[in-house]
């Protein structure tokens, strides 16, 4: 056993609390569903990084957040704003380039939504460009002197960048109000894991920066909401940092339309049948007797209507006028 | 001399294969390099053909990228490194700025550099203000350093296999707008040399400066005013270091008449010293002031409508050109 | 009004303390800002008076630096962040140019970035490649940035503090080598606006803009050319984002004749995005071309011997004028 | 216990051994002190971080390496180059800006003394700019199927720069032949370790590499010899990089000229008492009977011959002409 690593394991909760992660998973699926249909009628341009399969950290992470709590979110889907609270058609109107998306027009596909009401700090283009500002955003909570934490998620392969070890090191010293959540899909894009990634865990890299490293499931939300919880406890009661590291997995390509050349067919369908979040919740709703098909299906039938009526409002705003482009580059704008 | 007709990004791909199987030094690493070829397919099954010892996937790790290819060259090899967007010389400035460029200089030249480092650039898609950009502006006062810029197939290829053999770090910057463009390219083992300007148009009314995707827009525009009697000469420089002055002077003295064109935006963009040196050589031939075709002074624009309307076009080229050719009230 | 006469560094120190005073927002970070105060010493005796809450040290962790100012930014503080050298902005490239820079812009404005980042430039006492230069012309294509140089006293402290309290990023770039000099400064709240040239001396037969330390050689030199006669109009604009091109094109189309004079070298420097701007918006009231005064385009050497012969001098800027102004024949 | 950390404890060798460290700690030490005199009578320009307190970690570190390993040196001090066995004359003569030494005249202060011959591969201005080109190195000596080894010393304080990370984390999976050694004395200029490093020690980041952690007395050269031998042997045979921590002191200030405010005389005057690695090695060899008080001034008295004979053939050297400032920026001196 490594020192300083605990094994979070499937985690207990309420049926209630189980239906409603499984809820925010099927409406996250559900959401990525009809942009797909956008990307593929060539409504919307740019890369999109499917979250499909993800959901169950996305959404049990998030929901450990408290109404003031910051989020750094990853570049893999869109699960993190949804569960966060972002109106699901200001999220399209985003992709859309449609005046009513959190960019006001500027568009996504790298994803760029920010809301200070929802503590939604946005994200950078280059990955590994939010370590810093979490742990920014934690010393601010610091120094204010309130119980806000910070959470930022990042991928496995994105560990390896050097603003990690920077931003965990500052975090350990100053023993910021901080959560790394690492989604360990185990690829960076063709890259696997193990060609990438020196240490057997990434939660292994927790002791150099003076914090526990804490390895879940988190293909299980109940987990991931349980190991993040106790972070967030942690953090808030000044005790410093925690490095959370989820096992995922990505069940659809690196960008949407990556041929996938770098894995089989086989493995990906395999990964469809036995890790996906969505389907391990039915089963164990199911075997405790806590839902019926019926239920699961109703859910799906509300959800799917929820985000037409989101798509169709998007769809229906309006597109950027060419004077965006020069609009909230400073705060005065300044011209030169 | 025979030649063939090869796309943009397949002449960067065959120039790899050539130094690869040339020189058993040559190595390429970078993310997603190996097994699927580059993201913008640039190694595309070199891995294959040459092994994972010579061509290999790194961590997302663009400081380890470029220090290390900097650390083997100092060792002995001639590494080519790729980071898979131009913007991303953010990241690694510090090892391209002051590791690559300065380090001959500061230990007494008792080490080559002999460094690739390959970065795609340009606006195109609806990528974003981080990768978009077009960074070459940036390596203006970069001593030590190289930056070049290939147009065609022919020169991608060419600077890239130059680029490669050179004993000094290059920033090869290929334009990801161009990848599919076709072009002749000579047999064998065609070498463009680095900092030569190409007069690739002949004129006598005005000379347009123009490099990578741009160069095309202003060829275009050339044909566009040449229907109306304006004979633009239109240079590609192939890059900004070493930059052929000379030749541009040359021709702005016969044209007196200077555009330069780039995607970057105009303020602090790579035209800004073009314009001072060649004003200061040629001042009493230029019968106007140069104009600067480029972008505005904001980041690219992720919406792929907004980008494309900051990205310079034929039009810009050509209303520059008339806008410089009235007559003075 | 009245007014004292204060050391550059204590007058950017007394800005810092102002500032924090002022607002508690206001915080500082850096490599050894606090019981040190600074390697420069630019917030001693600061950590004692407002606490290790307000101001203290980080690890050597140039990313974390100025990423964590920004994050600090976005979550309602006011950060002051040091970097030891003003050379290490590449170390930090990537959270400069496209964090702090875009945010605002790639974010919808839904935020502001009221981040200060402060790093002394400048090639003083033989300390290298590395730890010598005058970056500022790296960001002059960096929209969403200011870029600040003060070259006095009273201008350290009223621009720093017009810094601080800029919802907008601001790289504030004092010279080492003007620690020590004396200035008046108005008592009370003094606060220079940012970008806004200021004329520091008037002249009729040509212009000569220059910031920082080279303001203070520009004046020397107008001085010595005074003496025969030609009279320099000496503008300092303070740093180059936002530049007030409008206050010296009015100067050049007074005068005919502009030389630019900076610390950096002229190849690439900051200079040429104001000679290309100038000679295009006053082409047909320009006598000459405008000459550029800086360093040659190489890395700065260690040695200072060699270092004090590539800083450019009065004598360079009185050659340039002379230059400029004999009979063209 | 850290799981995956080692400690070192004092080594043994041979008394011709621990005289020849004894020796080679002795010139460091003396040439250094030249060097401060021509400093103190304004000879030389720039900053110099003395070494004084760390010649046993560099020069058992060094002793330990074969003639084609390649050496990326820290700032602390000159012991390195002079233990790799770069001639004192041409060192000196680098710092009086003569064509004589390494950088033909361009300076030290922030040293680049680089020699191809030696494998000493030279020195960034910025800390930490080497652990990517250590890794490099390494990567060129494995691909070229040699047996040579990349040694990359470096301070606690630079350790937290993201780049080590991103080195570190590249030698793993790769499993290049690199030795980390840090030189850990507590201190980064004014700030201390406890104040701006987030683990216990800077060992406990190896797991996160995969790689071994040692922890070695740095004032007993000795001792970091056996460390890094051992880790060089692991490199040599193809297992991969040793993350060494050698616990040091450095007795003078940060740079020459440190009025040090942030440590007490007390400290200071307790460290060169108690903690002096050349002292100590006496004390050794005395209480061993190896050696006696007439030896060591023996020594002594011929090394600081050695060191005043260098000194004055760097002093009648030749200054760099003004050319030296063009040269050597390009291979092929083209210019702009
Ligand atoms: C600094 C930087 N380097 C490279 C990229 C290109 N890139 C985008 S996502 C990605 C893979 C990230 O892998 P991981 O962190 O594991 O996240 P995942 O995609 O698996 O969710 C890469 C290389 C980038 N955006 N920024
Ligand atoms: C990137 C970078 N940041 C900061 C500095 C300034 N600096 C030089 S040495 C030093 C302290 C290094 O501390 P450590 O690594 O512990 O080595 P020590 O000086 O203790 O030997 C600092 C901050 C630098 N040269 N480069
Ligand atoms: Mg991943
Ligand atoms: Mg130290």
């Amino acid at each position: 056993m490594r020192q300083n690593i605990r094994e979070e394991h499937v985690g207990t909760a309420s049926n209630d609390r189980r239906l409603e992660f499984y809820e925010m998973m099927v409406r996250c699926m559900l959401w990525e569903q009809r942009l797909l249909r956008m990307i593929e009628e060539g409504q919307i341009a740019g890369y999109y990084h499917p979250g499909r399969g993800q959901e169950g950290v996305q959404v049990g992470a998030i929901a450990a957040l408290g109404p003031k709590d910051y989020l750094l979110y990853g570049h893999r889907g869109c699960g993190y704003q949804i569960a966060r609270g972002l109106p699901m058609d200001q999220m399209y109107a985003d992709f859309l380039c449609h005046l009513e998306g959190p960019t006001r027009g500027l568009g996504a596909g790298t994803i760029h939504m920010a809301s200070p009401e929802l503590g939604l700090l946005g994200q950078a283009g280059g990955v590994g460009g939010t370590f810093a500002l979490a742990a920014g955003a934690a010393l601010a909570a610091q120094q204010r002197g309130s119980d806000q934490v910070a959470l930022c998620m990042f991928g496995d392969g994105t560990s390896n960048r050097g603003t990690f070890h920077e931003a965990a090191n500052a975090a350990g010293v100053w023993k910021l109000p901080v959560v790394w959540l690492c989604e360990n899909n185990g690829w960076a894009v063709s890259c696997s894991y193990a060609e990438t990634t020196a240490p057997e865990r990434i939660a292994d890299r927790a002791i150099g920066y003076n914090m526990p490293g804490v390895v879940v499931d988190g293909q299980d939300p109940v987990a991931v909401y349980d190991a993040v919880s106790t972070a967030v406890a942690r953090a808030r009661a000044g005790e410093g940092p925690t490095l959370i590291e989820a096992i995922t997995h990505r069940l659809r390509g690196h960008y949407e339309g990556d041929p996938q050349r770098y894995r089989t067919k086989e493995t990906i369908e395999a990964l469809r049948r036995e890790q996906d979040p969505i389907t391990l919740m039915e089963q164990r709703l199911l075997a405790d007797a806590a839902a019926d098909a019926e239920l699961f299906s109703d859910i799906r039938k509300r959800l799917a209507a929820e985000v037409d009526t989101a798509a169709d409002k998007a769809l229906a705003g309006t597109p950027a006028p060419p004077e965006r482009i020069f609009q909230y580059v400073y705060s005065e704008e300044q011209g030169q | 001399m025979s030649s063939s007709v090869v796309k943009y990004n397949n002449a960067i791909r065959d120039a790899l294969a050539e130094e690869l199987e040339r020189d058993e030094t040559v190595f390429m690493m970078g993310e997603d390099v190996g097994a699927m070829g580059g993201i913008y397919g640039l190694s595309r099954g070199l891995q294959e053909r040459f092994g994972k010892k010579r061509v290999f996937d790194t961590p997302i790790s663009e400081t380890l990228i470029v220090g290390a290819g900097v650390g083997a060259a100092l060792a002995g090899r001639r590494p080519v490194v790729e980071l898979q967007y131009a913007d991303f010389v953010s990241v690694a400035m510090d090892e391209i700025w002051n590791r690559a460029a300065k380090w001959r200089y500061m230990h007494g030249g008792r080490f080559n550099v002999p460094l690739t480092i390959l970065a795609p650039e340009g606006a195109v898609g609806g990528v974003g203000a981080e990768h978009s950009q077009c960074p070459e502006g940036m390596f203006w006062g970069c001593p030590g350093l190289h930056v070049v810029t290939p147009a065609t197939p022919a020169d991608a290829k060419g600077l890239l296999k130059s680029a490669i053999r050179s004993n000094d770090p290059v920033l090869f910057l290929p334009h990801k707008g161009l990848s599919t463009l076709r072009g002749e390219i000579p047999d064998g083992d065609h070498l463009v040399p680095i900092g030569q300007a190409n007069v690739v148009r002949q004129g006598r009314d005005l000379t347009i400066v123009a490099w990578s995707a741009m160069l095309h827009k202003a060829l275009q525009a050339a044909t566009e005013l040449s229907a109306d009697g304006i004979e633009a000469e239109v240079i590609d420089p192939r890059g900004i270091r070493p930059f052929d002055f000379d030749r541009v002077i040359e021709s702005v003295r016969k044209t007196g008449r200077l555009v330069v064109a780039h995607e970057a935006a105009v303020r602090g963009g790579p035209g800004g010293e073009i314009v001072a040196e060649v004003t200061q050589r040629a001042f009493r031939h230029l019968k106007a002031p140069v104009m600067r075709v480029g972008a505005p002074d904001v980041p690219v624009p992720q919406s792929i409508r907004l980008e494309k309307l900051i990205v310079p076009k034929v039009v810009d080229i050509v209303a520059a050109v008339r806008t410089m050719l009235e007559p003075v009230n």
